[in-house]
């Protein structure tokens, strides 16, 4: 299982090097314009990383991306999406992913962001693509639909809930500073993390 | 794109801190690998105050290191806040056994690193603990959102706590006095023009000729209100007023008067706006006890000031008044 | 028509005098009806030294008055020269019969005018000697033209003569090191982005995007040339190359380094370019005895930088060194 | 005579005021951009003066134009124009100008500017305008022109004489500092000197 962990998360990091200018220029406008480039610089290290090392499992590896995060990204985003790697490396499965590990994969994410940023869903952050993502893996699996009608429920919901930050305003990070005049912007961490549901999905099926 | 002298937008703050410390080579030092500026000689044998976060707010945090002030600082990227390896190293680095203040503004990024830093630091016996610096008036405050953001008023408490280390005091009581002056401190700024990070290619926010932006923080995000351009005792009465009506601020009140330049406003600026909080706080009868005036904590290149009250007891007087290295704090 | 943060553009000295006299009022007085800092309790039992100019050079001349440097500085409008009578003022307000050293910028307004306050203070029994700093090695020396402009370096003639006025010495012995540190002090300056007088509506000169101006004053007006935008580090071997080459500085030199912002440069930059400055006079085999950097010899809100040496013998170490109450030349 | 002189210096500084822009935007392409500056807030304290006072004769009057200068114009033209008036004062008549008394004023003028700046003429400086302005007066003088011959002539080479500056590098005052680039561009002081002495010679024919 390693291999094809290993290519999607290089996937990731390709797709959110990609996306570096636009990331970047969601976070000028309610926040302090570095979301992209923050992101770019520890995906980029994460590749680097990946590609100088065999891992022996997808625990091993995870970990590693969590790691590299956390001490290349900084910000806001560097320890929430590190804390949620973290927290995925210590259930994360070797062998092929059911539809019931998927699940616990983003549960135990949205657990660690949450420990770390102590924010809910509807805040504008990241949450609000995550949550209503993992909720839907949940709901396809209350109707017994198979992994990929699950997972492509996943992207849609992810799609949704990060199109929904628009209209919200911001009570947690950067952009709550902005008050009201966050509303109208789609949050750049929303939108991050729907680049990187969007490559899962994209990857799995 | 905005004209910058520098040389490689990844380097930077490495290429920042170097000449940090060829200034003042007999004083302080650079962690090797990382972007930290610890005293010479560290640690040494009283409790030992860190702060940092994201470049491009000098002299804040690595130009306040030194005698009487910070032991060490942590610069991360531009406006990003530093990794918690980066603080933890620190943390080692300056320790000498009395423990570790660790000084932080208060931004989602800055908070989380900063108590991921102090976990590390805790599990390997190292006696850790911090305080959040929010004295932004600006931002509204409420139990339902991060709260205020740190700004100027974080080179108060730079200055009382770090004299406070300096005598000897332990990290109870350190920690006490940086929470006096942070309940006691409070800020806001403005912004006539923004500034661009080195690594974008356009400046966060634009402005019109007639705009300015009121309520700013000090990361080249836009402000919480955009108005006309004002006169200079227009925008001192608003800036100043909020921050008088926040604590409040009362008449008899011995204060410490910051009037703080953004990076790219002139100082002709800062003593024009300087006349003006004079003005109003003789006016209202609350004692200037001490004045600063100049760049403390910068936005890069943008222009604008911001001004901070910081309201005195004779123990706080008494450590804004002791010695340190650092001649802007003198 | 860049904007401001100031009331009124013919006001702006007057308000700015003013309010830098309010950061400092134990210390400082204003002359009434003058745009004049003097030190407060003036004259004193000694060479009184006295420096001023055009305006928006801030700290200099008025930051730069108090015990060790100035006794009083005489601030003209903005980049304008001041006049006689108000130079003639300032004399006889710091004058404690020992004398009056005049500090001057090699401009000719500068140099008439203050010659013109001498002839004025001699008539009146006062007695006065002056020196001319024109440290710029961008303009070329010749005895048919004015002569080089005097910039950045003026600040360590200030400190000098300032610390061996206040031990003492008399008058031609004052004038004698002033003259020694105008011998052995460089500077070259360069530009990014020009300024704006209050008020002009447009700046001096435009740049593009990809333009920078090399060799420029202090007054806004356009250097000697203009080449396309440089990495940090090739600017400040341009800078620092003219600058060695110029007395020379030789392998050995003992030297102070000040790396002086024009006004709107953020710290971060100046820095960076005291890094490469060092690495420099490391490879020359140049030794820094003392670095200062910060903004020292502004032009408003001009971005860039300027770099000085001056070669040290043992009595400029010495009064460099000297005690001052001014905080950024300690 | 004194109402005359008066007169006169009324327009010069109505003159000066009017041009301030101009001035000014000459002074930005090889000076500091305030010579406009500098001589309107000169010309307007000596207007405010005249406005306040009556006085006995011209000397007494241009001493107070010239000490007025001195007093509020500072830059390189306020003592350069102060001194000519003072030099000025000390030998106006207070009856009718003849040639020679205009001849004189001119000369006396061009010598306090000379003992002040220590410039010579093609130094690209107002020198540039009123020595070649009192050369013609002198040489009208030796043709045997009548004043209002003489003094067209003054003005014609005035003009031309602040024209010429535009070709000439500066070596003298602000603008020497530019060498070559100094070319091309005509001298502020030159054009206030013109803008003067045309003021003065359509005052007085
Ligand atoms: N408390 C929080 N919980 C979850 N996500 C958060 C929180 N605070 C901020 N974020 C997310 O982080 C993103 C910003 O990340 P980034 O720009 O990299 O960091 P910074 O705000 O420090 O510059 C926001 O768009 C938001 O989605
Ligand atoms: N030494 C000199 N002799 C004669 N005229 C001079 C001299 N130096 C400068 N000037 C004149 O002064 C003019 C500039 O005046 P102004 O702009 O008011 O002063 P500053 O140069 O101090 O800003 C120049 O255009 C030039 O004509
Ligand atoms: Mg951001
Ligand atoms: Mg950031
Ligand atoms: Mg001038
Ligand atoms: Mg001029």
């Amino acid at each position: 299982m390693t291999e094809k962990s290993k290519k999607i998360i290089n996937e990731i990091a390709d797709v959110i090097i990609e996306n570096k200018k636009y990331l970047t220029k969601l976070d000028s406008a309610i926040g302090d314009g570095d979301h992209g480039i923050n992101m770019t610089k520890g995906f980029k290290k994460v590749k680097e990383k990946m590609e100088a090392k065999d891992y022996e499992n997808n625990k091993e590896l995870i970990k590693t991306v969590a790691m590299t995060l956390i001490s290349t990204v900084g910000g806001a985003s560097g320890p929430l999406y590190g804390t949620a790697f973290l927290n995925i490396s210590k259930i994360i499965p070797d062998a092929d992913f059911d539809l019931e590990s998927i699940i616990e994969i983003g549960e135990t994410a949205v657990a660690g962001i949450q420990k770390r940023g102590k924010a809910e869903a509807g805040e504008k952050t990241m949450l609000d693509t995550i949550i209503p993502a993992v909720d839907a893996l949940k709901e396809s699996k209350k109707n017994g639909d198979s992994v990929e009608e699950a997972l492509q429920q996943c992207k849609i919901k992810a799609e949704e809930g990060m199109k929904a930050t628009i209209d919200m305003q911001a009570t947690k990070g950067r952009a709550s500073y902005l008050g009201k005049r966050s509303i109208g912007h789609q949050d750049p961490g929303a939108t991050s993390s729907y680049l990187m549901i969007k490559t899962v999905v994209e990857e799995l099926y | 794109m905005k004209k910058k002298l520098i040389n490689n937008p990844e380097k930077v703050v490495e290429e920042m801190v170097e000449g940090i410390v060829m200034a003042a080579p007999d004083k302080l030092e650079k962690l090797d690998d990382y972007n930290i500026v610890i005293r010479k000689g560290s640690p040494n044998e009283k409790v030992a105050l860190v702060s940092g976060g994201g470049s491009g707010h000098e002299p804040t945090h690595a130009g306040f290191v030194g005698e009487g002030m910070l032991d060490g600082a942590i610069s991360g990227d531009v406006f990003t806040s530093p990794t918690p390896d980066a603080v933890f190293e620190a943390i080692k680095a300056v320790d000498g056994g009395k423990g570790v203040l660790l000084v932080v503004k208060n931004y989602t990024g800055d908070v989380m690193n900063f108590e991921m830093a102090a976990e590390m630091a805790e599990a390997e016996g190292i006696e850790v603990d911090h305080v959040v610096v929010n004295d932004d008036v600006a931002v509204e405050d409420s139990l339902y959102t991060t709260g205020r953001r740190g700004v100027a008023g974080t080179i108060f408490v730079h200055k009382i706590a770090g004299a406070k280390a300096e005598a000897g005091a332990e990290l109870p009581e350190v920690k006490k006095v940086a929470e006096k002056v942070i309940a006691n401190v409070r800020t806001k700024g403005m912004a006539l023009y923004p500034c661009r990070v080195p690594a974008a290619e356009e400046s966060t926010f634009t402005l019109e000729e007639d705009e300015i932006e009121l309520g700013i923080g000090i990361h080249g995000e836009p402000g919480t209100e955009r108005t006309e351009l004002m006169k200079a005792d227009e925008i001192v009465d608003e800036l100043l007023g909020s921050v008088i009506d926040d604590i409040p601020y009362e008449k008899g009140d011995d204060v410490a008067l910051m009037i703080n330049g953004m990076g790219g406003t002139p100082l002709m600026e800062l003593f024009l706006a300087n006349r003006r909080a004079n003005q109003i706080l003789e006016e209202k009868g609350i004692n200037i006890y001490k004045t600063f005036v100049g760049e403390y904590m910068t936005s890069l290149e943008m222009a604008g000031v911001s001004i901070t009250l910081l309201k005195l007891d004779d123990e706080m007087k008494e450590l804004l008044d002791a010695p340190t290295e650092i001649n802007i704090m003198k």
